[in-house]
C-alpha cells in the first residue's frame, strides 16, 4: 500500500486546520510524510491536546498541601493521605465509543481508566461509573443501556477490581449520544510510585501486553468529532478489551513499580505508540529511538501509520535502565506477557522511528505534547439566546397535587429516582473485602487495610441545573458531590472530573463550559478540594441532538476511624428526624416538575457555598461526636424522596416516619 | 426445517477467547493448531416452514439480533430435520 | 494449621482468601503459584474466586490444566483439604474432583448480592463449628454459579448428605426466589466422599469481619482449625 | 486443513441464552422459531496437516478440554481450507 502525498486536503481530513499545518512545516522545516501527519494529527486532535480547553483548565484549583502531583502532570492524580500512604484516582470518559458498540466501548473506558491508576505504582482498590441515556422506552436507548452496564461488570468483574458506586440518568438530551464516564481509585505506598517519564540516554523503551493490531485507529481523532453517518463505517475501528490480558499486566505493572531499575511507565490509551513515546519524552526533555519492526503486532503488513497510531488495548510503555533489560524480562515471563524492547532513549529530544531498516519519521516529542508545542486556543463565548427565554414557573401554575400518594409514587418509580439495584447487582461491589459501604448509598466507603481509615468515593453530575445556569450547575455539582461524601463521614479531599460538551467551535457551547468551570472553580476554592486531574469530551452531539452540558465531578474523601462511617438508613424508632440547612420550597428544574408535568422550567436553585461548608462541617462533627444515627443527602425529588429512602434501604427492617 | 448458524469476530478484531483456547491446547499436548478462533453457534427450529420461508426468517434474525454487525460476520445453513 | 492459596492467573480473591487466614485467623498461609508444582507441606489448599484465564471457553477449564493442579489432584485424592470458593469449585468440578457442573445463571447475567444459606451437615471438617439448619448471610458474585448435575447424581449427594450449603429464603424454606442462579435443589455447596474436599459458591472469605458487614463465613474457617487438623 | 467443532449442552439441560434468543425474536418479529439453541462454535486451523492427523487432534481437543462431558455434547467437521 503505497503512502498518500501528504497534502493541506489531507491535513485537513486529519482534523487539522490551515494554520495548524503551516505551524508543522515550520516545526519539520520541510512537508511532514504519511505516518508524521498521523501522529502529529492525532497528538494535535481535541482528545489529546485538550487545545480548547486546557486555558481554561489551568483557572480550576490545582494546589493543596496534600497534592503529590501536578494535575495534568502524571497519568493520574496523587493525594497523600498519611501513613506513608497516597490515593491516586481519575474519571474518564469512552462516550463516542459505546455509542457505537456500547459493551466493548464501556469496558474499554474500565480498562483504561484502571492502567492510568496502576501505571503510578497504585493497587486499584475500587472503580466507580456515571451513565447517561436517553429514556429506556426507546428500544435503541435500552440496547446501549443493557449492553454499556454488561460491559463495566464483565470488565470490572474479571480483573478484581470491586464497582463500588455512581450514579445512571436517563434524560431525551442523551439520546444517540450517551455519556459513559468511569472512575477508579488506587493507593500507593509514597516510596513506590511510579512516574510517566523517559530519561537517561541509552536506557531501553520496552512495550508489554497484547499485540498490537489495526483497532482503533483514528480512535483519538474520532473523539474529537460529531458523529455523523460519515462516522458510522469507521466502526471497524472499535476496541476490543482483554479484561484476563489486564489482570497480568496490572499484578505485572506493580511488581515492576517496586524495582529500583525502573525509570518511568505509561499505560497506552488514545493514540497508542505515539501518546507514550512522545509524552514521556517531552517531560524530561529527551528523545526515543524506536525500530517499529519489533512491535509484536497481531496482523499482518501492517504500516507505520498503522502501528503508530494504533489503540488496541491492554499495552503498555516502560523504559528501563541498560542493563536491566532481563531482570525486567523474568516478571513479564512470570505473568506470560509478550514484551520486546522497541529502542533507546536518545538526548535529541526527537522521536525518530524506523521500519524495515528505513528511516519512516522524526519529530520533536515537546511540539506534539499537551504543555508543550501543542496548540491552545481562546475560544470565542456567547450568552445562549435559549437562557433568556427559559420558562419560568410559578408556583400557583402547580396546584398541589389532591393525592399526594399518587404523586409520590410517581416520583418514586421515575427512572432517575427509582432503585438501581438491576445495574449493580452485575457489578461485583464486596470482592477485596474492603467495602464498608456499597453502591445504593450517598456515596461508597472503602477500608484500607493495615490503617483503622477509610475513603469515603462519589461520583456526581446534573446536566440540566448546569443547562438553566451553567455557573451555578457548576457550584452544585461541587456541592453535591462533597455532600455524598460528607453524609458518610468523610472530609472531602481533592476532585477529578469530567467535563462532557458539545461543540467548542460554537459561541454558545463554549460560555456553557467556560461558565461551568468558573461555577466548579469557587466551589472547589470553598471546600478546600483541589483538582487533580481528569478529562474533557466535546462532540457529544449528533446532527439531531446535543447532550446538556454535563460535568461529571469525582471526589474522594478520608474517614479517620472506620467504625464512624455514617449511613443512610434509620435504625430506631422514635428517632428525631432532623433537617440540617433549610429547605427553600424551589422548583427550578426540579425532577418533580420533570416527573408530574414533563416541564423544564425556572432555574437552578441558589446555593450559597459558605452556609454549605458549614452545614457539612457541622454534619461531620455530629458523626464524629456519635450523636446521629443516620444522615442522607436531600437531592433529586427532594424531602419526600429522601425520608422515604431512609425508611427503606435498612437491610434488618422497614421503617415509617411522621412527619410535620 | 433448521437453520444452523454462526457468528464470529470479523478479521483483525481481537479474539480473546480464542488466544486463551490455543494457549491452553499448547500445553495439553494437542499440536498443529496455528489459530483458534472461538464464537457461537444457534440454532433455530421452524418446524411448518418452507426452506425459502424458514431462509428469510434466519437473515432477519441474523441482521436484527443474532450478530452485532459492527464486529461479527455470520452464516448460516438451512437443514432438514431429520429426527 | 498451614494454608496454601493457589494463584491462578486471573485469579482474584487470592488476596481476600489469604487476608482471612493470615490477619483474621492468625495461621500461616503461603502462596501456590500456578505454574510451580510444589505445595510447600500446607494442610489445606484455598482455590480461590476470580476469573482464572479470563473464565474463556468455560469457567475454570483452563484452569484445571495448570501444572499445580496436578499436584492438588494427588493431594486431594490422598485425603488432603481442599476448599474451592466460587471460581474455584468450578475447578474442582472441571477437575473431577467433585461431580456435576457449573453453568451460566439462568438470569444470563452476573449475579452480586447478599444470600441467606442453610447448612445442610454440620458432620464436616468445614461445618463444625455451625448448628445443623443454621442460616448463614453470605455474598455471591458470579456469572456461572448454575450448579447442574444429572439426577443420579444430585440422589447421590443428597441421601449422602453431601449437600453442605443450600440457598433458602428468611425464613430458611428453599425457595424458586431464593435461589440466584437456578442451581438444582438450591444446591450451593457439596463435598466428595469422604467430605476433605469442599466447592461453593458463596465467598465466606468476605463475611468475616464486622467491617464488611458480614461475619458468618468465619466458623467454616474455624470449623477447619479446631479439627486440629495437621497432615501427619 | 480447519476443524469446526460445535458444542451444545445436551437434551434436557435448560439452556436461558436460547430462551432469551427465542424470546427476542418473538418480539422483533421474527416468526416460526419453535426452538432456539445457543452453543460454541470453534475453529480450529491445521495448516500443515493430513486430514486424519488434524482429525485425531481435533478429538483429542474436544475430549480434553473444547466440551464438557457432564453438560455438553460435542460434533465436528474437517474442511479443506479455500482461501
Amino acid at each position: 500500500m503505497s503512502e498518500p502525498e501528504v497534502t493541506l486536503e489531507l491535513a485537513k481530513e486529519h482534523g487539522l486546520n490551515t494554520e495548524e499545518y503551516e505551524r508543522i512545516l515550520e516545526i519539520l522545516g520541510r512537508t511532514p510524510n504519511y505516518t508524521e501527519l498521523g501522529i502529529i494529527s492525532v497528538m494535535w486532535s481535541e482528545h489529546c491536546s485538550y487545545k480548547n480547553s486546557i486555558a481554561l483548565l489551568k483557572q480550576l484549583p490545582r494546589e493543596g498541601e496534600n497534592l503529590l502531583a501536578e494535575a495534568g502532570e502524571e497519568n493520574a492524580g496523587l493525594v497523600d493521605i498519611g501513613d506513608g500512604l497516597a490515593v491516586a484516582f481519575k474519571i474518564e470518559s469512552h462516550n463516542h465509543p459505546s455509542a457505537i458498540e456500547p459493551y466493548q466501548g464501556a469496558a474499554t473506558g474500565v480498562g483504561g481508566i484502571l492502567r492510568d491508576v496502576f501505571s503510578m505504582g497504585a493497587r486499584p482498590i475500587a472503580s466507580l461509573n456515571s451513565l447517561r441515556f436517553g429514556p429506556p422506552t426507546d428500544e435503541r436507548n435500552r440496547y446501549l443501556f443493557k449492553n454499556v452496564v454488561k460491559g463495566i461488570g464483565d470488565y470490572g468483574n474479571s480483573v478484581g477490581v470491586p464497582t463500588v458506586g455512581g450514579e445512571v440518568v436517563f434524560d431525551e438530551h442523551y439520546s444517540g449520544n450517551p455519556l459513559v464516564n468511569a472512575m477508579t481509585v488506587g493507593i500507593v505506598k509514597h516510596d513506590n510510585t511510579m512516574s510517566a517519564i523517559a530519561d537517561g540516554e541509552g536506557n531501553s523503551v520496552i512495550i508489554f501486553g497484547s499485540a498490537t493490531g489495526r483497532d482503533g485507529i483514528h480512535g483519538a481523532t474520532f473523539a474529537s468529532e460529531e458523529l455523523t453517518e460519515e462516522s458510522e463505517e469507521r466502526r471497524p475501528a472499535v476496541q476490543v478489551g482483554d479484561p484476563f490480558a489486564e489482570k497480568s499486566i496490572l499484578e505485572a505493572t506493580l511488581e515492576l513499580c517496586r524495582k529500583p531499575y525502573v525509570v518511568g511507565i505509561q499505560d497506552m490509551g488514545a493514540a497508542g505508540i505515539t501518546c507514550c513515546t512522545s509524552e514521556m519524552s517531552a517531560r524530561t526533555g529527551v528523545g526515543m529511538d524506536v525500530d517499529l519492526d519489533k512491535v509484536p503486532q497481531r496482523e499482518e503488513g501492517m504500516i507505520p501509520y498503522e502501528i503508530m497510531l494504533s489503540e488496541s488495548q491492554e499495552r503498555m510503555l516502560t523504559v528501563i535502565k541498560s542493563g536491566f533489560e532481563d531482570e525486567a524480562a523474568k516478571i513479564f515471563e512470570k505473568w506470560d506477557l509478550p514484551y520486546s524492547i522497541l529502542g533507546k532513549v536518545t538526548d535529541t529530544g526527537n522521536i525518530t522511528l524506523h521500519h524495515n531498516g528505513e528511516k519512516v519519521g522524526d519529530v520533536p516529542a515537546w511540539d506534539l505534547v499537551l504543555g508543550g508545542g501543542a496548540p491552545v486556543y481562546h475560544r470565542e463565548s456567547e450568552r445562549p439566546k435559549y437562557l433568556d427565554d427559559l420558562p419560568q414557573y410559578d408556583v400557583e401554575d402547580y396546584p398541589e397535587p389532591e393525592d399526594y400518594n399518587d404523586a409520590f409514587k410517581t416520583m418514586m418509580s421515575h427512572p432517575n429516582i427509582a432503585s438501581k439495584s438491576w445495574v449493580y447487582q452485575q457489578y461485583d461491589h464486596t470482592v477485596r473485602t474492603n467495602t464498608v459501604q456499597g453502591p445504593g448509598g450517598d456515596a461508597a466507603v472503602v477500608r484500607i487495610k493495615g490503617t483503622d481509615r477509610a475513603l469515603a468515593i462519589s461520583v456526581d453530575g446534573n446536566g440540566k441545573y448546569v443547562y438553566l445556569n451553567p455557573r451555578k450547575g457548576g457550584k452544585l455539582a461541587v456541592a453535591e458531590s462533597a455532600r455524598n461524601v460528607a453524609c458518610v463521614g468523610g472530609k472531602p479531599l481533592a476532585i477529578t472530573n469530567c467535563l462532557n460538551f458539545g461543540n467548542p467551535y460554537d459561541p454558545e457551547i463554549y460560555y456553557q463550559f467556560k461558565e461551568a468551570i468558573a461555577g466548579m472553580g469557587s466551589a472547589c476554592e470553598i471546600f478546600n478540594t483541589p483538582v487533580t486531574g481528569g478529562n474533557v469530551s466535546f462532540y457529544n452531539e449528533s446532527p439531531d441532538s446535543a447532550v446538556y452540558p454535563t460535568p461529571v465531578i469525582g471526589m474522594v474523601g478520608l474517614i479517620d476511624d472506620v467504625n464512624k462511617v455514617m449511613t443512610p438508613y434509620f435504625k430506631r424508632e422514635n428517632d428525631f428526624i432532623m433537617i440540617m440547612g433549610t429547605l427553600k420550597g424551589d422548583l427550578g428544574g426540579s425532577t418533580y416538575l420533570q416527573a408530574q408535568y414533563d416541564t423544564l422550567a425556572g432555574d437552578t436553585p441558589d446555593i450559597d457555598l459558605d452556609f454549605e461548608q458549614r452545614v457539612q462541617e457541622a454534619l461531620l462533627d455530629a458523626i464524629e461526636r456519635d450523636v446521629i444515627h443516620s444522615a442522607h443527602d436531600v437531592s433529586d425529588g427532594g424531602l419526600a424522596v429522601a425520608v422515604a429512602e431512609s425508611c427503606i434501604e435498612n437491610p434488618d427492617r422497614l421503617y415509617g416516619a411522621d412527619i410535620h | 426445517m433448521k437453520a444452523l448458524v454462526t457468528v464470529h469476530y470479523k478479521q483483525g478484531i481481537l479474539d480473546p477467547q480464542g488466544k486463551a483456547v490455543q494457549n491452553a491446547l499448547k500445553s495439553l499436548g494437542v499440536d498443529g493448531v496455528s489459530e483458534a478462533r472461538v464464537g457461537r453457534h444457534i440454532v433455530l427450529q421452524f418446524p411448518e416452514m418452507s426452506k425459502s420461508d424458514a431462509e428469510a426468517q434466519t437473515k432477519k434474525a441474523c441482521e436484527k439480533i443474532l450478530a452485532n454487525p459492527v464486529i461479527e460476520d455470520y452464516e448460516y445453513e438451512m437443514v432438514e430435520n431429520t429426527a | 494449621m498451614k494454608y496454601g492459596v493457589v494463584v491462578f492467573p486471573g485469579a482474584n480473591c487470592d488476596h481476600d482468601a489469604y487476608h482471612v487466614a493470615k490477619h483474621v485467623l492468625g495461621e500461616s498461609v503461603v502462596y501456590l503459584w500456578h505454574k510451580d508444582h510444589d505445595l510447600q507441606e500446607v494442610d489445606v489448599v484455598i482455590l480461590p474466586g476470580g476469573f482464572s484465564y479470563g473464565d474463556y471457553l468455560r469457567s475454570g477449564a483452563i484452569a484445571r490444566f495448570s501444572p499445580i493442579m496436578n499436584e492438588v489432584i494427588d493431594f486431594a485424592n490422598n485425603g488432603g483439604y481442599v476448599l474451592g470458593i466460587c471460581n474455584g469449585f468450578q475447578v474442582l468440578t472441571e477437575a473431577d474432583l467433585l461431580p456435576g457442573a457449573l453453568i451460566p445463571n439462568t438470569s444470563t447475567k452476573f449475579e452480586c448480592k447478599t444470600v441467606t444459606l442453610r447448612v445442610e451437615n454440620r458432620e464436616t471438617p468445614y461445618s463444625g463449628e455451625y448448628e445443623q439448619g443454621d442460616l448463614l448471610r453470605m455474598p455471591i458474585a458470579h456469572g456461572e454459579g448454575r450448579y447442574y448435575a444429572n439426577q443420579e447424581t444430585l440422589d447421590l449427594l443428597e441421601n449422602d448428605g453431601r449437600v453442605i450449603f443450600r440457598y433458602v429464603d428468611a425464613e430458611g424454606k428453599p425457595t424458586m426466589e431464593a435461589n440466584p442462579n437456578g442451581s438444582l435443589n438450591n444446591v450451593a455447596g457439596i463435598c466428595n466422599e469422604d467430605r476433605k474436599v469442599l466447592g461453593m459458591m458463596p465467598h465466606p472469605e468476605r463475611a468475616c469481619e464486622s467491617v464488611v458487614g458480614m461475619t458468618d463465613g468465619l466458623a467454616l474457617f474455624k470449623s477447619l482449625v479446631n479439627q486440629q487438623v495437621a497432615t501427619v
